[in-house]
This record gives C-alpha cells, structure tokens and sequence, in this order.
C-alpha cells in the first residue's frame, strides 16, 4: 500500500507553491482582466534573480544571511521586471481591443524566457540551486526536508499578509474598489494607474518567494521552468475563483492534491491502471479545469461577476 | 542607413528638402547615381571568390549584385518620373519624389549591406575592389540627390509621420474610373507573374547575404510603392477584378513549381509545401482569432489531430489501426474529428468568459502532446504509438496519381514535393474560399459583431455562444484538413511538432505571429505574414538562437506600433488606433 | 418564429390586444432592490413612456423585460407566452431595443449594422454562405433590399458604405434604431432615444417615433425629457426608487403632485446605477 | 487613360523580366565541381547546431569535419577531394525534411551523417532513400529505425536500405544493463522509469525483457512528463514498491533530479541508466546523491582504444572551440565509413566516381569495414554497426568511473 500521508504532504506543499504564483494571476485579472501570461517568467526570474545573489555572495556565508538576501533579490528581481512590463508593454494597451494585450503578454512571456535561455551564464542547461542544511525531519510515517518547512512558512505568512493588506490598507481597499468596478473607482479619486502598478508589483513578489521556494525543494532551476507552472498556476486561480485571493491558495492546494494523488491512486480505479503515471498528472489537472469550468465557472470560491464586454 | 534617416529628420523641422540643391542639379545627381549604381553591377566587387555568389567577374552581375542592379533601375525609373516624362508620370499619382528616395535609400542600403557583408566575412575594406567602391559611392549619391529634391505636397503636414517624411502613408487618391478589361486583367496579370517572380527567387536564394539583401530592396520598394500610389491603384485594380485576381493568383502559385527546376527544384519546392501548410493553417486561424475575436494559444494541437488521424487510416506499418483510407475519405474524417475536438473543447470554455479559452487551448496544446506522447501501449493504449510516432506514412495515390515519384509534363518535371506542392494548393483555395465567403455572409458578420459589442450582438438576436463556439469549430476543422496533408508530406508525424513555441513553424505561437503579424482578419494577411516568417527563419539561419526572442520582441512591437498587421483590414485599424483617432 | 414575423408585421394587428405584460417584476442586486414589484402592459399600437429620475431603476427594468437579467420574482409575457430571459431569444420572439449609451458596431458599415438587426429573420447556415447556392443569394439580397428600406425609412440611406463610428451623434441614434427596426419587431424599447440632442433633432425623433407607431410597431420609450413623452405617449408611467408611481395618460401623470415632489425633491441615491453594469457602461 | 496602364505593364514587366533572369544567374557553379581536375564529393551532416542540443550537434559537425579534413590531407581516396556540408536541424522534423531535400538536390552529397534525434530521422529515411543517399545516423538507437515496427515480435524487416547507423540500438544497450545487474550487481527487484521520450522507452522496454527473462522482477513501473520538476509521486512508488535498483530510460536533466529527490526521499538504491545519464552534468545537478548510480555506454572506454585516443588528440589538435560531445566518436566513423565506400567505389571503377555514384556507395556500405573510434566499424544486414562492445560505469565520489567493458552477447 502507498504511503497516503507523504503523498498528502507533498501535494499541499507542490500546491502551496502553485497557490503562490495563483495570487499573482489572480490579483492582476482581477483589476485589469488581463491573464498575464508572462506571470509564469516573473516567477522564474525570481528563481534565477536569487540564484545570482547566492553566487554574488559565495559559498562561505551562512544560510541565515544568505537565504533572507535571496528571497529579497528574487522579490526585487520579479518586481522590477514586472513593473516595467507593465509599463512599457501593457499600459499602452489599457484602452485597445482585448486580444492586444493577451498577444502582447505572449510576447512578453517568450522575450523573457528566451532572454534569460540566452543570456543567463549557462542557462542553457539546469542551474543546480542551494539547499537547506538540516533534515530530513520524521513525523510518524512522514518525511519533511527543510525546504518543505520553508514552502509551509512562505506559503502562510504571504496569505495571513495578503488578507491583511487587502482588507486593512488604504490601497488594500482602493484595490479591491477597482476591481468591483474601475470607472467608479476613478470617480472616487482613486489612482488606477497606481493601484494596477501595485498589483503587478505584488503578485511579482510572491511569485519571486515561489520562485525561491521552488529552486529550494527542487535543487534546480531552468529557465522554462515558468511555462508549465504559470499554467498550472492560472488553472489554480480560475480553480478558486478568478479574483479571490483565498481561491487562489486554495486552488493551488487542491491542483496540488490532485497532481500528486492522481499520479497513483487512479490505478486503483479498475481499467485506469494505465493512466496513472507522472506523466498524466497534468493531463488530469488540465481535466480538472476544464470540469470546474463546466460545473463552476466562478470557481470555488469566486462569485460571478458581468464579463465587461 | 542611420544617416540618412537623421538627414530625414532634420528635414522634418524645416518645409525645404533636406539637402538644399538647385532641384535640376538634385534630380541629375539622383539619376546620374542610380546609374552609376546599376552600371557597378557589372563590375568585380572583391578579389575573392570565398564570399558566396563569385562577385569577382566583371561584365555580368551576379548574386547580391543583381539586387544591387534592380534598386538602381527602379531607383532611376523613378527619378525620371520626377522629370515629368508625360506618361511616365502615371507611374507614381501619389507623386514621385518621396517614392524616389526611398528606393534610392533601399538600394543604397542593400549594397552597403554586399559592401559590409564582404568586409566583415572576408576580413576588412581591403577586400573591396574598385568596382565595389563605385557602387557605394554612387548609391550614396542617389540619396544625397533625392533628398535634395522638392517635397512633393500633402502628407508633409501630418505631425505624427515627421520621421518617416518622406515615407508618407498612403496617399489618399481620387476614385478612378475603370480601364477596359483588355488593359486591366492583362496589368493583374503581370502584377501576379511578377509577385511569383520575386517569390520564386526569393525561395531560391542560396545563402543568406542573397536572401538578406533581397529582404531589404523588396522591403524598400514596397514602402515606395505604397507611397508613390501605385498600391492604391492596384489595389482598386484587384479590387474591381476580384475573381480574376484571384483565380490568376491560385494559378501563378500553381506555377511556382514549374519556375524551379534543376537541383534545388525539390528542396524549394519543399519549402514551398512547407510555407503552404503553415500558411493555410495560419488563415484557419485568422477565422477564431481575426473574425471572432477568440485567442487561440494551442491552435496546432488540432494540426496535430488531423495529421494522427489521416496518419492512423493511412495504412501506415506503424498505425495502431490496419486499415487505408483513400485520400478524400482520410481528409474528412481528419476535418471532423478535428471539428469535435474543438467543440469538446470550446462548450465547457466559451459558456465562460472569451479570454479562457486563450489559456484552456494553451493547456491542450501541451496535454495533446503529453497525451499522444502516452498512448503507446505502456502508460495507455497503444493509438498513437507514443513517442517514436506513427512513421512510413505511405504516399498519397489519386486516381492512379502516385504524388510519391516524379513526373514529367514536357520540359518540366514535377517531383514528389512538388505533387504534395499541387495538392495543397488546393486545399488553401477551400480554406481561403471558406474563409472568403463566411467573412462575406450572415455568419460573418455576426461572429464580427460578436467581436465588437457583444451584449449589442446579443440584442440583436444573435446566439453569442453558439456563433463563437462555430468560429472556434471551423477554425479545428480547417487545421484538421491541413494536418491531413502535412503527415503525408513528411512521411511521418511524432509529438515534438506540436509545441506551443519551437524552432520551426508549425507551432501554435509562430501562427499566432503570422496572423497578427500578417494582418488578422485578412486573407492575405496571413498568407503573406506565413510567407514571409517561414522564409525569414527558414533563411536567415545564423538567427536561430535569437529567433523565438526576437519574435517575442516582434509581437509585443507589433501589438504596441501596428496592431493591424503589415496588411491592415479597414475595421481592424479603425479599431485598434481608436485612441489616437480619439485625440485627433 | 416565421409566424412571430407574419403576427407583427405582415397584417398590422389591430389595437389594443396586450402584446406585453410585465406583472409584478422585481429585480434585487445582493440586498438592494432596483426594480420593486412594477408591472406594465403595452398593447398593439401603443407608445407608452417610461420616466423617472435618475437611478429609478428605468433601465433595470427594461433590461429585465429584454432579458438582460432574469427578474428576481414576477413574469414577463409577450404576445401571452412567457418570456425566455435569454436577450436572444426575446428579439427572436419579436422584442428588439436600442441602448441608454449607443452601442453599434462602430467599425462595420452602417448598411452592415443593419444586416446584423436582420440576423433573426434570416436563417442561411455556414454550409449555405460557402455554397452561395440561388437560395443564399436570393436571402441575402432580400436582407439588402430590406436593409435599405429601413436606412431609408431614417433616412440614411445615402450613408449605408460610411462606417458607423463616422456618423454624427444623431445619426448614430437613428442607426441603433433602423438597426431595432431591422429584426421586425412587434415592440420596439428605446432606451432615452434623444438624450443628448438638440430640439430639433429631438423634435425629428418624435416624427420617427409615430412613423414607427404608425408601421403597426408599439412602442415603450424611456426619457428624461418631459415634453417629449408628453407629446408621444399614450400612456406614460413614473418609476421612482424601483417601483411604479403612477400610471396614465399625459394629463394625469402631469397633473399627480407626486410626480413633481418626485422630480424636484432631492434626487433619489443612485445605488441602483453603481450596482447595474448597464448603466455605467 | 490607356497608355498610362500600358506603361504600368511595361514597367512591371522590366522589373519582372530583370528578376526572372536573376533567377538563373549562376546557378551552374553553384555547387560540385571545385578546382585541380579532382572531383568534389560532399559529405552532408544534419545535425541541432542552434537550440538546446547545440552542444552535440556541433560536437558532430566538428568530428565529422575532423575525419575529411584528415581524408583530404592523407589523400585516402585519390583523385577526390572531400567537403563537408553542414545542415542545421534545429531537432525538429519539418526542418530535417527540409534539408534531407537539400541535400539530396546536390548532386555532389554522396553520404549524409546525422541526425541526432530519431524523431527527424524518420521525416529524412525516406527522402534519402528515394535518391539512394546513403545515411549514417551516429546517435539514433531506436531499433525500429533499421528493424521495422514490429522488431519487437520478431519479424525484422529493414525499411531503408539506405539508412546505416554507428550507434548501438536499444535493443542491444538495454538487454547488457539488465545482464549488468543481474548478474553483476545480484539486484532482482527494479523499478521502472521512463521519461516518454523515443530513447527512454525503447530503453525501459528492452531492459524489462532481458532482466525479466534472466528471472528478475519488475516491482514497480512509472512514467515521468520530461521537463518536469516535482517527482515526489514517482519517489514514492519507488519507496513503497521495495524495488532494490531504480532503471531509467531517458536523459540525465530528468535523471538527475529524479535520482536527488529519491534519495533525499530515503531511499538509497542505486539508479541504472543508458548513455542519456552517462554525462558529466549528471553528477552536478545531482550532486552526492548521484554516489552508487551507474550508466552503460556504447563503446569501449576511450583511454583504452588507441584509435580512439588518437581521435581525441587530433580533434583537439584540430582547434575546434566546443567539445566533441558524447557523439563525437560515432560522427568520426560515420564519415569514415562513407569516405571507406566511395575509396571503394573509385577503385573499383579505375579511380574515378561511376555515372550513378550514389547507388554505387549504398552498395559498398555493406561490406565497409575498418577499426575506427568506437571500435570495428562495420554494418549487418539490416545497416546496424556490428560493434556490440559496450561499457558500465559508475559514479564514485563525484566523478564517473569505469566499472566494467565488454561485448553483448545476444
């Protein structure tokens, strides 16, 4: 029999990473109706913004000065990137026809992930990424590396934060007034261009911690790593609800759970021995969408919202 | 290059020509430097024949020097329009002197760019020979001269085309009235041999200095053209004499094949298919993406499904099912399932909101591959024969027609690329006609009503849902009945040429490219932006590891500066410069 | 739905039978109630106005006739079957309407935008439009023909090959309108058709209202503009806060002190506004 | 009015006319025959020289032009003079048909190397074939290449007689790693891994058979998506099947990270892969975890072969910038062999190409043989190279060491 708690674990910990990347989709769509597509390459350049830090300060530092100072370089790293698309490539479109910006967000998506392919010393192939020193750790059946304790930590504090932020700060609130409804928003004197810069920017730093926590529990980063992942990410979001910063992480833990689970207890099933394997996990993610879509657009926990056409 | 733009610009600020000059002394000097420039074609422009194309014979052109050649006639064509030679000056209604100075920069640019070329892969300007020297010197009095003559009146005064003064747009013309068809379908019909003559040559060029210099004066002299007018007219030319546009068009391609024979024909006529293939997938695209207003991200997934299915009936040693189809039956049934993809597809999608189905077919564009990847006996099934694909799809036999071997029709032979060439022609027609005449119907006008305002379309009665889910459908099908031809082209069909981005079209972003690049919307459009981005990366090799950044770069550039592609559709570009209408 | 063409415009029905009743329509956003229990009939032939200050819920109701939303509780009838609250279906059934803040293809032709208002009357598949079989070409030439009837009938018939977003603002309200007219309706609900014009423009707007009435067409009409209902309604009611104040001819709805309380007291929150997509589109 | 047009027509047609004529110009010395009298036969290669793969690709070209500058320098066949023609891939099958057509149009192309993934082969075979252009791919292992579709069940039929290959198949790799640990290593529970791809499940499946046939157990299988990061549920199954040794059939970017995740997972049983693992980046993305794994490789171990010594000295001689990768060696022989046939073309036909060279060149493949890089360099029937001598290695504290050599025994 497999072990079922270790699968539980790392499938809330690989959804946990998603959930982080999620909040980013979420926020962005949920102010300017935009997929960022290019959301899934802010998050590896946070991954690969860390690792230039780590090897800026070589070997010899301790984790505990060094770990902080990635996590900071990654934020930095995914921010400023993020911030500027938006400023170069996507505010010029605010006001075009939908498709523009979606193609533009293709570009950008492409642009990064070749920039860093070609130009990032020996991107070409897998960058090894530091671990954790310390662990693995045993709870009863369960084995726990490091890494995963960091996931965990990152994963709650971004959330706690996050739900603080949204619901207690003045531009916490001006957010979520612009994503009920712009034009009112701007009525009040709220300044859109402000708190849509805001979004990217905060979705681009969450993405930057996933993008660290990534490298952490993996020991590796390539610079395709976001294609795939934003993916997921986004289908975690629509998952729990386009706009809804809860759905986002709860999305990300069920995308997770089903990656890991169907991986093995589809076999289970009498006749579907055969499609339970690593290499179907994404199919059965993809299936999920597409059933949530059918059965519950809002998601699970979105509300439904006019489309402004 | 860059000079001669600065020398634009400072222009820009002052009413007079760039260069002040007597305009008689301007228009000499531009005609005395086209043929000079012409004339250095016929010289030697380096001692060694290591650079490709033998430049070092004199007394006829060769490679980059016939480009060289072409730019200083047209150069010099043009100049002598400037000089009012009566009836050559019904070449040029939007006036000449801008048309003469961009072709006169073209052809400077080309050459310069053989000069360099030479420079740099031979190592240093001592490679050049007095013939070489002459060409650069003269191309560069061409465009001293023509910047020296008088600007010719209306566009100067549009603020936002200072830059490209000379350039202009598209000069508004009156309405002229119809020729007689004894002088009309002749010129269309010259202007079609003539598009197929610089597509074949295009095709054919060997190396790629040829190609890039080709590129450059053909990129110039359409610019001058379009400027000069000519465009305008012929455009209403075509336009009144639509059909017979249209069919010489389908048969100047159809003769394409005919103009490469000798050692390269079948690699050309490879390409050609190649390009065929691509680009009517690209115009199925145009259908969901530039009439619906529908994303599509994972649209050569249905390629895919249309190839695996034909692959599958074909009799192929390797397909899961023993049975063969004949060809028409094959291409059906790879249209439909394609078809009931796409509407699986779609359904659960389109009920939502427009902009899901972008990452839902994003998603199936990799699942597809993944799943065919899979179904292989060991992790499922065995339909698609996983990843080592379903090979030695036999060749297509029609009505006794074996498309696998050579045939020979006079002086001509026609190879196994070339029948495959033929046949995919064909079905471009259907496509392009599908595409044509749905635009042109009740259907289209409500899928381009759905794209504008659908709550209006709505209120209008029209089923928002039903007519996208349409769009979408069709747009598989199509791709579907492409994918047919292209397993039987190659013979073989395996997962990898199913990527959302890779190296070679056909892949789901490279035909995005090609729509909004091409012009979405348009039948031409994409025709040509496909032609046109095959060639450039089929061409241009020494890019490879830059293409897919610079066709990143390429569509956040294109979305921003000319979102209505290189052929613009009249609403598209209303449309997209909604804002700076709005200003003005 | 032929026969819905050969009921409203072949044989003009005669007056007076109810072609629309709205009975006891509410709608209610989250907690807030747009339209309160309001119930209307429009017979054959009729024009009957709809006024009401700001936010009174005029549009929100008319959305929830024209099936925009679906009413919170109560029935809407046309021609004595329930509605389908799908707005497809309705100008289907013989309902069509023009928007409070126009709403036309602007990069189609004006001809085009009226092609589209014929859409429900016309039925060639995609099969059909690749084929161009004589069935086609006889349909889509009919559909032009009619097309340019209509264009005629609001006189724009000499700008049919302009783009729509080209026209002048007027002329932009008598497209949406040929564009309704198109889809032959038996009820036509325009939404403030003269907001923003000038009395002249306002005044030709009249005329075309009655020559609509006059083609066998009732009409249902929001306006702010007082004097216009009064000199085109038959009947005329007054929406306040969501629910219906009083209903009558001109005379008595002038007459209703309410009604002038309504219009020069303080103006009524305009929750329903922020909270209706519709209206602050 | 008239005229006007008239001129419009006139002038297009000079331009048209002026590039029809461009068309034609020089379109005769293009190609073929180069200076000195002696004839110029090109050897094609088709191989990723841009693109992910590059670092082989180029590896390839560069042995391939080793061997005919060495041909041309040691004049091997009199009277011709040998050039290579490099065609970029790019690892993707429409552009390998293309240059398969190419090729195939110049008529001084009398062999082709290449190419690197079968994937393309299969778009190419075809096209070669049709012209007679003799093929050698020096690093496709998929049997059904040269054996058919249905080598599995037995019935081998060769599809092209055109298509030859220096590289060992699956078919022979997989069955010597399983014979490996069998008998070597004494482990009698595997479980399988494959990452999808044409090698790794050719692989997987031929190791399953030997090992299965010799009496061992399959105690678990699964397949991983190439590209993917997390591993987690495969580790688990492995942990949970209580397998002894993990095969896995792909190459070292998934390999790697799945062996790390295993054994941080605490499970330390040793991984077994094919010549995918058998690189040096393998044991850095790994890291410690990579300790106890181990690779076969086809070949003898080149510090054992003189010949592949020398190879190794020239090519560094040769001052080429990138390394000549793990398919180098095989490119070498390729070229080799065909430069091998046309010398016996030409002495068979009094020291000078025959009118159909082509034909002539696939005929006298068969019978090539001579001892190159990897060994005896020569073809069976169905164009398989005759060399079955392959080698296991193993990572010992953090370097890939030689474990055992020998030959496969069918």
């Amino acid at each position: 029999m497999h072990e079922l708690p270790q699968n539980l674990v790392n499938g809330l910990l690989l959804g946990a990473t998603y959930g982080l990347i999620a909040v980013g989709y979420t926020i962005v769509y949920g102010i300017v109706q935009l997929i960022n597509f290019a959301h899934g390459e802010i998050f590896m350049t946070g991954a690969f913004g860390a690792l230039s830090v780590y090897l800026g300060l070589g070997s010899g530092t301790s984790m505990w000065i060094t770990i902080p100072l990635m996590i900071l370089g990654a934020i930095v790293t995914s921010t400023v990137i993020a911030v500027l698309t938006e400023r170069l490539a996507y505010r010029p479109l605010r006001n075009a026809p939908r498709l523009a910006p979606l193609i533009t967000a293709i570009g950008v998506s492409i642009t990064l992930q070749q920039l860093v392919w070609g130009f990032y010393p020996s991107a070409k192939s897998p960058r090894v990424f530091p671990s954790l020193p310390g662990g693995p750790y045993h709870i009863g059946s369960i084995l726990i590396q490091s890494s995963d304790i960091f996931v965990l930590v990152a994963a709650v504090l971004s959330t706690l934060f996050l739900a603080y932020f949204v619901r207690s700060t003045r531009t916490g609130r001006a957010m979520q007034a612009t994503a009920q409804d712009p034009d009112t928003a701007k009525l009040m004197g709220i300044n859109t261009d402000r708190v849509i810069v805001i979004a990217f920017a905060l979705g681009a730093a969450f993405a930057g911690i996933a993008g660290v926590a990534w490298g952490l529990r993996y020991g590796e980063i390539k610079f395709d790593m976001g294609f795939l992942t934003g993916l997921y990410a986004f289908t975690a979001a629509v998952l729990g609800g386009i706009g809804n910063i809860y759905g986002a992480m709860l999305g990300g833990l069920v995308l997770g759970l089903v990656q890991n689970l169907t991986a093995i207890y589809i076999a289970d099933i009498p006749g579907m021995s055969q499609f339970s394997s690593q290499s179907w996990s994404s199919v059965w993610a993809f299936v999920i969408l597409i059933l949530v879509l059918m059965v519950r657009p809002q998601g699970l926990l979105g509300e439904r919202v006019a489309d402004r056409a | 290059m860059t000079d001669t733009l600065q020398l634009q610009s400072e222009a820009a600020a002052r009413p007079k020509p760039a260069i002040p000059l007597p305009t008689s002394v301007a228009r000499a000097a531009t005609a005395a430097g086209a043929v000079i420039t012409a004339a250095s074609a016929f010289l030697s422009w380096t001692y060694s024949s290591q650079f490709p194309g033998d430049l070092t014979v004199s007394g006829y052109p060769g490679g980059l020097q016939w480009i060289t050649f072409a730019g200083g006639l047209l150069t010099l064509l043009y100049t002598l329009v400037g000089y009012r030679v009566p009836v050559l000056r019904l070449l040029a209604p939007g006036g000449p002197e801008g048309t003469t100075v961009l072709l006169a920069v073209g052809s400077a640019v080309t050459t310069w760019f053989t000069l360099i070329a030479i420079s740099v892969e031979l190592g240093g300007l001592a490679n050049l020979t007095g013939g070489g020297w002459v060409a650069g010197v003269g191309s560069l009095v061409a465009v001293v001269g023509a910047l020296a003559l008088p600007r010719d009146g209306e566009q100067t005064q549009d603020a936002k085309l200072r830059v490209l003064l000379y350039a202009g747009k598209r000069p508004e013309l009156p309405p002229t009235q119809p020729e007689s068809p004894w002088v009309e379908v002749p010129v269309v019909l010259v202007t079609l041999a003539v598009a197929l003559g610089i597509f074949s040559y295009g095709i054919d060029t060997a190396y790629a200095e040829l190609f890039g210099g080709f590129l450059i004066l053909t990129g110039f002299t359409a610019w001058a053209l379009n400027r000069s007018g000519d465009f305008t007219r012929l455009a209403a030319l075509m336009q009144r004499n639509r059909t017979t546009a249209a069919v010489g068009a389908f048969v100047a391609a159809g003769l394409f094949p005919f103009t490469q024979q000798g050692g390269n024909a079948e690699a050309n006529a490879n390409l050609g298919v190649s390009i065929l293939i691509f680009a009517a997938t690209a115009l199925g695209l145009n259908i969901v993406v530039g009439l619906a207003g529908l994303l599509d991200l994972g649209y050569v997934a249905f390629l895919g499904v249309g190839a695996y299915t034909a692959a599958l009936v074909s009799g192929a040693a390797g397909a899961a099912f023993h049975v063969q189809f004949p060809f028409w039956a094959a291409a059906l049934l790879g249209a439909a399932v394609s078809g009931v993809f796409g509407v699986l597809l779609g359904a659960p999608t389109l009920r939502v909101r427009g902009d899901y189905l972008a990452i839902v077919t994003l998603g199936f564009g990799e699942i597809f591959r993944i799943v065919v990847q899979n179904l292989d006996g060991t992790s499922g099934p065995n339909v698609t024969n996983g990843a080592i694909g379903i090979s030695n799809v036999p060749d297509l036999n029609i009505f006794g027609f074996d498309f696998g071997s050579p045939h020979s029709l006079g002086w001509f032979t026609i190879g196994r690329f070339a029948n495959y060439f033929e046949l995919m022609l064909l079905f471009t027609a259907i496509i392009v006609l599908v595409f044509a005449r749905s635009t042109n119907s009740r259907i289209g006008r409500a899928w381009i009503a759905i794209r504008e305002d659908e709550t209006a379309a709505t209120a209008m009665g029209i089923n928002g849902f039903r007519f996208k889910l349409l769009a979408f459908a069709l747009g598989a099908t199509l791709a579907g009945l492409a994918g047919t031809v292209f397993v039987h082209v190659n013979y073989s069909v395996v997962p990898d040429t199913f990527q959302f981005a890779g190296p070679t079209p056909p892949n789901s972003a490279f035909l995005l490219a090609a729509v909004v690049i091409g012009g979405m919307g348009t039948v031409t459009g994409p025709l040509v932006g496909a032609s046109l981005f095959f060639l450039l990366q089929a061409k241009l090799s020494f890019l490879h590891d830059y293409q897919l950044l610079l066709f990143g770069l390429t569509l956040i550039l294109f979305m921003r500066f000319r979102p209505e592609g290189i052929i613009p559709n009249r609403r598209r570009q209303l449309e997209f410069h909604e804002a700076e209408t709005a200003e003005a | 739905m032929t026969e819905t063409t050969t009921a409203t415009t072949a044989e003009a029905p005669t007056p007076g039978t109810p072609l629309l009743q709205a009975s006891n329509v509410v709608m209610r956003f989250g907690g807030l109630t747009a339209v309160n229990d309001v119930s209307l009939t429009v017979n054959t032939g009729e024009i009957i106005g709809l006024i009401g200050p700001n936010g009174a819920g005029k549009t929100t109701f008319f959305n929830c006739l024209t099936g925009l939303y679906v009413p919170t509780e109560g029935t809407v009838t046309y021609q004595g079957q329930a509605l389908p609250p799908k707005p497809h279906k309705v100008t289907q059934a013989g309902m069509a309407r023009t928007f409070q803040n126009i709403r036309l293809f602007h990069n189609m032709t004006v001809l085009e935008n009226v092609l589209v208002g014929r859409h429900t009357r016309t039925k060639e598949g995609l099969i059909s439009a690749i084929l161009r079989g004589p069935g086609y070409r006889r349909e889509e030439a009919e559909s032009r023909a009619k097309a340019m009837e209509y264009l005629d009938f609001v006189g724009l018939a000499k700008k049919a090959e302009t783009l729509a977003r080209n026209l002048p603002y007027g002329e932009q309200r008598k497209l949406e309108i040929a564009r309704a007219m198109a889809s032959e309706p038996g009820l036509l609900l325009l939404d403030e058709p003269t907001a923003g014009m000038n009395p002249q423009e306002t005044r030709a707007t009249e005329e075309l209202v009655f020559a609509i009435r006059d083609r066998g067409i009732a009409v249902l009409v929001i306006e702010h503009d007082m004097r216009f209902i009064f000199n085109l309604c038959d009947r005329v009611a007054v929406l306040v806060q969501g629910s219906k104040l009083v209903e009558g001819d001109a005379a008595t709805v002038q007459g209703d002190e309410r009604v002038v309380a309504a219009y020069l007291g303080t103006p009524v929150e305009g929750g329903a506004d922020s909270t209706t997509p519709e209206e602050n589109q | 009015m008239r005229n006007r047009s008239l001129l419009v027509l006139t002038a297009i047609a000079a331009t048209g006319t002026l590039t029809l004529t461009a068309c034609g110009s020089r379109a005769s010395n293009s190609g073929s025959s180069g200076g000195s009298g002696s004839t110029t036969v090109t050897i094609g290669v088709d191989a990723p020289l841009t693109g992910s793969l590059s670092a082989l690709g180029i590896g390839i070209q560069n042995s391939v032009d080793l061997a005919v500058k060495t041909a041309n320098k040691t004049n091997e066949v009199p009277g011709v003079t040998f050039k290579i023609e490099a065609m970029d891939d790019k690892a993707a099958p429409q552009q390998g048909s293309l240059n398969a057509t190419q090729l195939v149009g110049d008529s001084s192309v009398l062999g082709v190397v290449g190419p690197l993934n079968s994937g393309v082969a299969l778009t190419m075979q075809k096209t070669f074939n049709n012209a007679n252009l003799v093929e050698v791919s020096p690093a496709n292992t998929n049997p059904a290449l040269t054996q058919g579709p249905n080598w599995q069940t037995g019935t081998k039929a060769r599809p092209f007689a055109s298509y030859f290959r220096t590289a060992t198949t699956d078919a022979i790799q997989g069955p010597f790693a399983a014979q490996f640990a069998y008998s070597t290593l004494g482990k009698k529970k595997v479980f399988l891994v494959d990452n999808k791809d044409a090698y790794g499940v050719g692989l997987v499946g031929t190791f399953k058979d030997e090992f299965t046939k010799l009496g061992g157990s399959v105690a678990g299988q699964d397949h991983v998506t190439s590209g993917a990061s997390d591993f987690s549920s495969t580790v688990n199954a492995i942990k949970s099947s209580g397998a002894d040794f993990v095969y896995f059939g792909g190459e070292y970017p998934d390999a790697a990270p799945l062996t790390k995740q295993l054994k941080a997972g605490g499970d330390n049983i040793p991984m077994i892969g094919g010549d995918g693992n058998y690189d040096p980046t393998y044991v850095k993305l790994a890291g410690t975890a990579a300790n106890g794994d181990y690779a076969t490789s086809v070949g003898a171990p080149v510090e054992s072969l003189p010949s592949a010594q020398t190879f190794v000295a020239n090519y560094k001689a040769g001052g080429y910038s990138q390394a000549y990768g793990a398919y180098g060696g095989y490119s070498y022989d390729s070229a080799w062999a065909i430069i091998e046939a046309v010398k016996a073309v030409v002495s068979a036909n009094s020291g000078k190409l025959p009118s159909n060279p082509r034909a002539a060149v696939e005929k006298a493949m068969g019978s090539v043989s001579f001892s190159g890089v990897t060994g005896t360099v020569a073809f069976d029937q169905y164009g398989d190279a005759t060399n079955k001598q392959l080698t296991v290695y193993g990572v010992k504290n953090g370097l890939w060491a030689t474990i055992k050599t020998g030959t496969f025994s069918g």
